[in-house]
């Protein structure tokens, strides 16, 4: 066991148990996955990405590049886990990844003895020829020797929430700059998110053995956390990551909130996605240390020395007994020391810098570098180089390295900011150009004591506090070390052919980066495209700066000029889940029912998806096996006595005011100035580029009040546009829009006894003859009794044909009662189908040929754009291009054999045309079997079709098979005069 | 230097010595021949056209930063030719035939992968709409295949067949699409122009167009004056930008596109697939990542970032058609700036002024067009004639309404 | 009086509560809802009237006022929604339109959107999972127009609770996100 | 982001739905001589520019007001926001 046994923020009273690879093992709670394996000795974690190198963990965080399991199984199976940051629960159970057939014994490893075949883009250069081997054979092999863990492809049985939080000042952090600056903030009343991706606050803090005043480190985080608890006004968010900046002080956090159970609680989310809207933010993400590159520095056992001393401090494990630190800089030391107070037999501390301080109780080998390690599938001895050149080899079981620390600064960059070079601590700093409302502190700033850290980010909540007008007070911070961390810039340990590991998940080494640059990849950007240097699920936060610091040492640039790749969001990986909220599965966006929708599921209806509205398609009856049978009967009862359909889904906007009419007479291409009250006028509106837009019906109910249809797919757009017209146009016309969609339940009543049938609901004061309430009629009216409705006699079908309007609450009473009025004339429902149907046969034109590409001249409408008034699309629809005589016009077709099925979306050309597109005239919109006619039907667009009635052509659908020769007909099949609809 | 198998084998067992630069770094001269302004994936490619088939010579691209910096290094790398209407569809199958022959063409191996892509059908007007497609697809000799639901949930069953809010009907597929390794496309044309003789110049940025008489004759640089006898603009994203200096308003707006690649996975998603009733479309890349995009965030931008919304819809798309989606985590995401054009189609054409041409509004068509939108410049530029696939992207045909617009959204740039 | 039985917009004869934890959810389906849109030119004389019959001030921006018997609130520029029982007589919008004349347009919005009244503890917790409204800066007597689970909606914060209105016939969906949200927070 | 609504005070950008370049204000006379030729430009041209911009946004989920916003397109920084309608009164558009 390499447990400790004294120590360690973790609760030994009790026992979780996991198992990794179906091993067994204990751990306890405050336990990660990581700390609890090295606790039973385990070191060998995972493979590689591309060698499938033997790997341990490298860090404790989320910047863990190798540690990477899969953790639980079945829908909830989650690769590329890293074991470093999965906190331990009772029955957790992980594998490891990449690794066939066993973590110990993985066939790929072949891979690693091909390294120098392997190296950077050789994959470029090969894999040639022949051309069609590369989808056959080699892509296959890559494929699946690539990508790391897998999913199941099961649907995730957890839910996520998503959710919206505001406040003064974000934190971002809860190390010692975060809770002093949550502390000064919540102290002075503002309104303060504190948020840390840890499962504890505190950072550093609980990593470290220094003191706080009198506390521990971690002692003192615990107080402080507890009383920041204790404040109304702040939020503590743990197990909770910033995952971007974006626009505005907007930040997008993901939180954990059951990562660290077995399964959510019944209800509950796995993870709440928030979306944090701050007036100012404080980035307290601390730093990072990097690696240093030496022969076989990825062996399991060499880590970073700041997590070796994390492991020792926080969870009481060490990998190993005996160790040795690899440091070019103060903060080393300090892991040794730490080591060496816990007992542990430090063999070296292995300084490149010639002026290497002492070390009581270990000894210090200054001028030195470690050139090799040793170990299969763990550390077994490293071998040093020491300032004299001697070479001697040290045995132990793990190694600490530290190439010193990066400030994390990739939220600060996530807009413009490019972060800028820093001598004196030899890495990046935040550079000047912060999202909005960002401040840095703590050793994200380069802030790297505690004492520094606490100050700064006291600091930093002081001036936010003074931006907003507060007076704050900053808080007694207790005394803290304030040490100063030399370094002397040391990268990579030169003059060696073997691999020397920058980015571990990658397998980008020194001889990768060297490569590129000899081949002129040396921009970043170039070199981490051409390397995959940090392109690795940890995005490169301890590879890119030894990259980026190798390729400088070979262009003789300075790493300032070099510069760095983009840093981007999101900051650590996040679910997909939790980007996607509860909008999943049939919740995907809302649902819209029509006002006869319980009463149609009565009745057994099929449903459709129209945009968000479920209508009904058509009305099974008993004994009816295929739609078909179903939709013809609908229609031929239609036509024949009376059909019933819920037009509600159609957009109705109620037009009032003064300069309506005149209104109406700009927004579409036809008059409206002169309407008469009580009539209804079909209208075509153009986009301003003079293409058809939506069309539907204008019913004048007052001087100063109108109310138009749209169709179901363009209400939303069409409302839009005319508040446009309304506000940016026209400002002072005096007119009002409100959308009347939801308020009226509209049905359509259709056939020749669809007056029969009204007559019977509709108040007997009201007169439905022909004179009384002639064709394109309307009228607000009484039904059933004084239940207030709007009449419109308009068809949609072709025949004699009204919509009925109430209000909503009544449409389920309505159609009832149309139903059960009807029955004396055998009424029928109809469904969207066979509404298609009769308005094919009609020769209306709906959204299959409205689709934002033809012309009212297309339509067969060209008339009807006025030139005698400034409409909208108007001038724009005359260009010569849209003008064509050639040009598509909307006609009908008949197959030349009625039971020959004409296919929407065939081509037509001429009969005996070879299928070529140079021989194209035209495409089929929309097509049906017409049980009127007892023929299959079409309408579709022809070039210079109305001049073309009566020839014969080719509807072509090769992609479905079909090929059918076609008479051209006006594309009104049915009563092309309209006498039915003014009986 | 010819790249093959034999080479890496000998270079790795002589320690990767032999190997040189993918292409020169040479200084510009005061005079070309043609100077390709913009050294992304369309202006890197002209120039290798030019000197490969049109057998031009004194050819430079010149590039304010690094070549391959733009929306050739930020896009979701998928190719097809499976358009609606006759002024694009001839172009984009030659695209397509372009893409089948390059890596041999190049001697670059840019992973052409013809997985095939898919794109799904909800609706029955959607379905009208794809047969419509797929139709003019086969008649201009591209590849297209419509799916029965059946036949799509036995290729891909782990989409959402049976609790989905629209329901999966169908797909249009086409099997020669797929996708192509960017990077490796931007790099694979450097080295071939250079080895054809042209100079690429980085970090060498436009400042201004030497234009006298209503004639170009040159570019004004952060390196000096460079005469040329013409000029091409391949600069998409900051077409207006540049054009501008020209004297020039185009029908063009910038728009930010986000995309997204997830971590790396073991094989999961055999080829492309577009949601239909969503803003989500997804393909995994060899190196294992999903990669996926949606929407353009729909606001003028020049920022190469977007906005949480764009991506939360993504996300929301991506589950409602991929429900083991969930525990997969996003990786990355980034952000490229379109030229948005006014009917959703490219500009290839001469300018008002003599000596000036220009290549953009490429929306988010570009990457796929890449070869031929390269062949049909270099083409205009050689012979001052449109490529016969790309006669119908004129600057005039706004005027003159004869607009490509395959979306139908009509002149406005944020809906194609 | 006409023979018609109405259905609440959750499709069923009466109104549905649901209580989960403290917080208590009830559609609401006899409160009437009148748009008054002042016409251009008479935007003071509109407001004035409209103060009149509800006897309070008009309500300013993303403010609810509640009268007497009537509430309102403010939508837009010189526009409101006014709230309240039915009339009992003329309907709630005949007597709007008729005191208002035409100083406005007047339109019965009443079954347009459902209506869901919540009441107890803890409502600004629930509604962070809901919508982007910052509660803590939504006093009693503010209306705000938000968008819940894709669905435009007013959020409206009473005396002793908040309602909200949605589009009618996405109200099963709404619906639904409210009892989720709330199953999910307690 | 955030749009700073002249009515309404901070509103997320997402509440609204975006049109483009405030020049479709400026919408031309259809009946005057040379219509073809202003509706080409007005239509069809941008000046795109890289830095700021004035566009139209409309409130579609808020007060269904259109707003005048100027927006740097670089920084996504907002300078002004303005009600479209008077906007359009100043610029003197009436009926």
């Amino acid at each position: 066991m390499n447990r400790l046994s004294t120590g360690g923020q973790i609760d030994r009273a009790k026992t979780f148990r996991f198992t990794f690879d179906g091993v067994p093992y204990d751990g306890h709670p405050g336990d990660t996955l990581a700390s609890a394996l090295l606790a039973n000795g385990v070191r060998l974690m995972g493979r590689s990405f591309k060698y499938h190198r033997p790997r341990g963990v490298l860090t404790a965080g989320s910047e863990e590049p190798n540690a990477l399991v899969q953790l639980r199984n079945g829908g909830r199976q989650e690769p590329n886990t890293r074991a470093t940051t999965a906190e331990l629960f009772n029955g957790l159970t992980a594998v490891s990844q990449n690794a066939w057939p066993s973590l110990k014994f993985d066939a790929l490893a072949i891979n690693d003895r091909l390294s120098n075949f392997l190296t950077a883009g050789f994959y470029y250069k090969t894999f040639m020829w022949p051309a069609a081997f590369w989808e056959k054979l080699y892509e296959p092999i890559i494929r699946r020797a690539a990508g790391l863990g897998s999913i199941t492809t099961e649907p995730d049985p957890d839910s996520y929430d998503k959710g919206f939080l505001h406040c003064d000042l974000l934190i971002i952090g809860a190390g010692p700059a975060g809770l002093a600056a949550a502390l000064t903030a919540g102290r002075a009343g503002a309104r303060v998110i504190l948020a840390d991706e840890d499962f504890r606050m505190g950072g550093r803090l609980n990593a470290e053995t220094h003191a706080l005043g009198e506390q521990s480190g971690a002692d003192w985080a615990a107080a402080i956390v507890a009383e920041l608890a204790s404040m109304p006004n702040i939020r503590l968010l743990t197990r909770t990551t910033i995952l971007g900046a974006f626009d505005h002080g907007i930040y997008g956090a993901v939180e954990r909130v059951a990562d660290h159970l077995p399964e959510p609680a019944p209800g509950k989310p796995r993870q709440i996605l928030w979306r944090i809207y701050s007036k100012a933010a404080v980035l307290c993400a601390g730093a990072i240390e990097r690696p240093i590159a030496f022969a076989n520095n990825d062996r399991p056992g060499i880590m970073m020395a700041g997590a070796l001393r994390t492991y020792v401090n926080r969870w009481a494990v060490t990998p190993a007994q005996t160790v040795a630190v690899f440091t070019n800089n103060d903060d080393g030391h300090r892991t040794a020391r730490d080591l060496l107070a816990r007992g542990l037999d430090v063999a070296a501390i292995i300084d490149t810098r010639a002026d290497a301080p002492a070390c009581d109780g270990a000894q210090v080998m200054a001028g030195a570098q470690v050139i090799d390690s040793a170990g299969r599938l763990g550390l077994k001895s490293v071998t040093v180089r020491q300032a004299d050149g001697r070479e001697h080899q040290l045995k132990l079981g793990a190694l600490g390295m530290s190439g010193g620390w990066n400030p994390n600064v990739a939220l600060s960059s996530h807009q413009r900011g490019r972060p800028q070079w820093n001598d004196e601590i030899a890495a990046f700093l935040p550079g000047a150009d912060l999202p909005q409302g960002m401040q840095v502190a703590g050793a994200a700033a380069g802030r790297f004591s505690t004492q520094a850290a606490l100050a700064s980010g006291a600091d930093a909540a002081m001036q936010v506090l003074s931006d907003m007008g507060k007076t704050g007070h900053a808080p007694d911070l207790p005394m803290a070390e304030d040490g100063k961390t030399r370094i002397t810039p040391f990268w990579h340990v030169g003059g060696t052919k073997a691999r020397a590991w920058l980015d571990f998940q990658n397998d980008v080494t020194v001889k990768d980066v060297t490569l590129a640059h000899q081949e002129g990849f040396r921009s970043v950007e170039h070199l981490k495209r051409y390397t995959t240097l940090g392109m690795a699920t940890d995005q490169g936060k301890t590879a890119n700066m030894g990259g980026l610091a190798v390729m400088a040492e070979l262009t003789g640039q300075s790493i300032a000029q070099t510069g760095t790749t983009m840093f981007r969001p999101p900051y650590t990986p996040v679910a997909m889940g939790a980007l996607a909220g509860r909008s999943v599965g049939r919740d995907f966006r809302p649902f819209r029912l029509t006002p006869s929708h319980k009463w149609a599921v009565e009745q057994g209806a099929t449903f459709v998806e129209v945009g968000m509205w479920l209508r009904a398609q058509w009305f099974p009856q008993p004994g009816e096996s295929d739609w078909r049978q179903s939709v013809d009967r609908e229609v031929r009862a239609t036509r024949s006595s009376v059909g019933v359909c819920d037009v509600t889904t159609l957009g109705k906007i109620d037009v009032q005011g003064r300069d309506a009419a005149a209104f109406l007479n700009r927004i579409y291409c036809n008059g409206f100035a002169k309407l008469a009250v009580g009539r209804v006028r079909y209208g075509l509106m153009l986009r301003e580029d003079g293409i058809a837009m939506d069309d539907g019906t204008a019913a004048r109910l007052a001087d100063d009040h109108f109310v138009v249809t749209t169709t179901t797919a363009n209400a939303v757009a069409v409302f839009r546009h005319m508040e446009f017209a309304r506000q940016c146009l026209w400002p002072d016309m005096d007119v009002q829009l409100i959308s009347t969609t939801e308020a009226w339940a509209q049905f359509a009543v259709a056939g020749p006894n669809s007056r029969a049938l009204l007559q019977k609901i509709v108040d007997p004061e009201f007169d439905l003859s022909n004179d009384g309430f002639p064709f394109m009629a309307c009228g607000e009216i009484t039904v059933c009794g004084g239940c207030p409705a709007r009449l419109f006699r308009i068809s949609f079908s072709g025949e004699l044909a009204f919509e009925i309007a109430v209000p909503t609450r009544y449409g389920d009473a309505l159609i009832r009662r149309l139903m059960a009025a009807g029955h004396e004339f055998g009424v029928t429902p109809y469904g969207t189908e066979a509404l298609g149907v009769m308005r094919i046969e009609k020769g209306h034109a709906a959204g299959n040929e409205l689709n934002g590409q033809t012309t009212a001249l297309n339509l067969g409408m060209g008339r009807m754009v006025s030139d005698k008034k400034d409409s909208i699309g108007a001038v724009l629809s005359r260009r010569e291009g849209l003008q064509d005589e050639k040009g598509l016009r909307l006609v009908g077709f008949m197959p030349r054999n009625p039971q020959d099925r004409v296919i929407a979306g065939a081509h037509l050309l001429e009969t005996g045309a070879e299928l070529r597109a140079a021989n194209d005239l035209g495409y089929v919109t929309s097509a049906c079997y017409s049980p009127t006619l007892n023929s299959y039907i079409a309408i579709g667009f022809l070039k210079a079709g109305d001049a073309r009635l009566g020839d014969v052509l080719r509807a072509a659908s090769p992609l479905t098979g079909h090929d059918t020769e076609v008479t051209v007909v006006s594309p009104h099949f049915i009563d092309p005069e309209g006498e039915r609809l003014r009986a | 230097m010819r790249y093959s198998a034999f080479r890496l084998l000998k270079e790795a067992l002589s320690g990767h010595k032999g190997w040189t630069p993918a292409w020169r770094n040479p200084a510009p001269k005061p005079h070309y021949d043609i100077v390709i302004v913009g050294g992304g994936g369309h202006g890197l490619a002209t120039a290798y056209y030019l000197a490969r088939k049109f057998r031009q010579h004194n050819i430079a691209v010149i590039e304010k930063g690094w070549i391959g910096g733009g929306n050739v290094g930020r896009n979701t790398t998928i190719i097809r030719s499976n358009y609606l209407l006759d002024g694009n569809e001839p172009f984009y199958e030659f695209s397509l035939k372009l893409w089948e022959g390059l890596e041999q063409d190049l001697n670059y191996n840019a992973m052409v992968s013809q997985r095939g892509i898919l794109n799904l059908i909800h609706t029955d007007a959607q379905r009208d709409a794809f047969t419509r497609r797929g139709n003019g697809m086969i008649l201009h000799g591209a590849d297209a295949e419509l799916l029965s639901a059946e036949q799509v949930r036995r290729e891909y069953p782990f989409l959402n067949f049976d609790n989905a809010r629209f329901p999966i009907k169908g797909g249009l597929a086409q099997r020669r699409g797929g996708t192509v390794r960017h990077d490796a496309v931007a790099w694979g044309y450097a080295r071939g122009a250079d080895t054809h003789g042209v100079d690429i110049i980085q970090n060498c940025e436009v400042t201004g167009f030497r234009i006298e008489n209503g004639a170009c004759l040159g570019v004004e640089t952060s390196r000096g004056f460079i005469g040329a006898g013409k000029v091409g603009v391949a600069v998409a994203g900051n077409s207006s930008r540049i054009m501008a200096h020209a004297g020039m308003r185009l029908p063009i707006e910038s728009h930010v596109l986000q995309a997204f690649v997830s971590e790396g996975l073991k094989p999961v998603l055999p080829g492309v697939i577009t949601f239909g009733a969503g803003h989500f479309y997804c393909s995994q890349s060899d190196k294992g990542g999903l990669v996926f995009g949606g929407d353009i965030d729909g606001y003028n931008s020049y920022a190469q970032r977007g906005n949480l919304p764009v991506i939360e819809d993504v996300a929301e798309g991506g589950m409602a058609l991929f429900p083991g989606l969930g525990r997969v985590r996003l990786l990355r995401m980034w952000g490229g700036i379109m030229d948005m054009s006014m009917d959703g189609s490219p500009i290839i054409d001469r300018t008002h002024i003599q000596g000036l041409y220009f290549n953009g509004g490429w929306c988010y068509g570009g990457f796929k067009a890449t070869p031929a939108s390269g062949w049909c410049f270099a083409h205009l530029l050689a012979t001052d004639a449109p490529h016969p696939t790309a006669a119908a992207y004129r600057f005039d045909r706004f005027r003159k309404g004869r607009m490509i617009d395959e979306k139908g959204m009509g002149a406005q740039p944020n809906l194609h | 009086m006409h023979d018609l039985t109405p259905l609440t917009a959750l499709g069923s004869g009466a109104p549905q509560t649901d209580t989960i934890g403290p917080v208590t959810i009830s559609e609401n389906p006899d409160s009437a809802l009148v748009s008054v849109a002042a016409r251009l030119g008479q935007e003071a004389a509109c407001a004035r009237v409209l103060a009149a019959i509800l006897g309070v001030p008009a309500p300013d921006v993303a403010q609810f006022v509640q009268g007497a018997t009537l509430g309102a609130f403010w939508t837009a520029q010189h526009c409101w929604m006014v709230d309240g029982p039915d009339d009992p007589q003329a309907g709630l919008s005949a007597r709007l339109k008729a005191e208002l004349g035409d100083m406005a347009s007047v339109t019965d919005q009443s079954v347009g959107w459902v209506r869901f009244d919540l009441q107890g503890d803890g409502l600004g917790v629930l509604f962070e999972r809901l919508c982007n409204l910052d509660m803590a800066r939504m006093p009693t007597g503010s209306a705000r127009r938000s968008v819940i689970e894709h669905l435009g909606c007013f959020v409206l914060h009473r005396d002793g609770g908040y309602t909200v209105y949605g589009p009618r016939s996405s109200a099963q969906s709404l619906h639904h996100a409210l009892v989720t949200a709330a199953r999910s927070v307690f | 982001m955030i749009i700073n609504h002249p009515l309404l005070g901070p509103c997320d950008a997402q509440e609204f739905t975006y049109l483009g370049d405030a020049r479709l204000i400026e919408r031309p006379d259809g009946m005057a001589d040379g219509a073809a030729a202003a509706f080409f430009d007005y239509a069809y041209l941008r000046e795109n520019p890289a830095g700021e911009h004035r566009e139209l946004w409309f409130h579609e989920q808020g007060d269904r007001s259109w707003l005048v916003v100027t927006r740097n397109t670089l920084t996504h920084d907002i300078i002004s926001v303005e009600l479209a309608r008077d906007v359009a009164r100043r610029q003197g558009r009436s009926a």
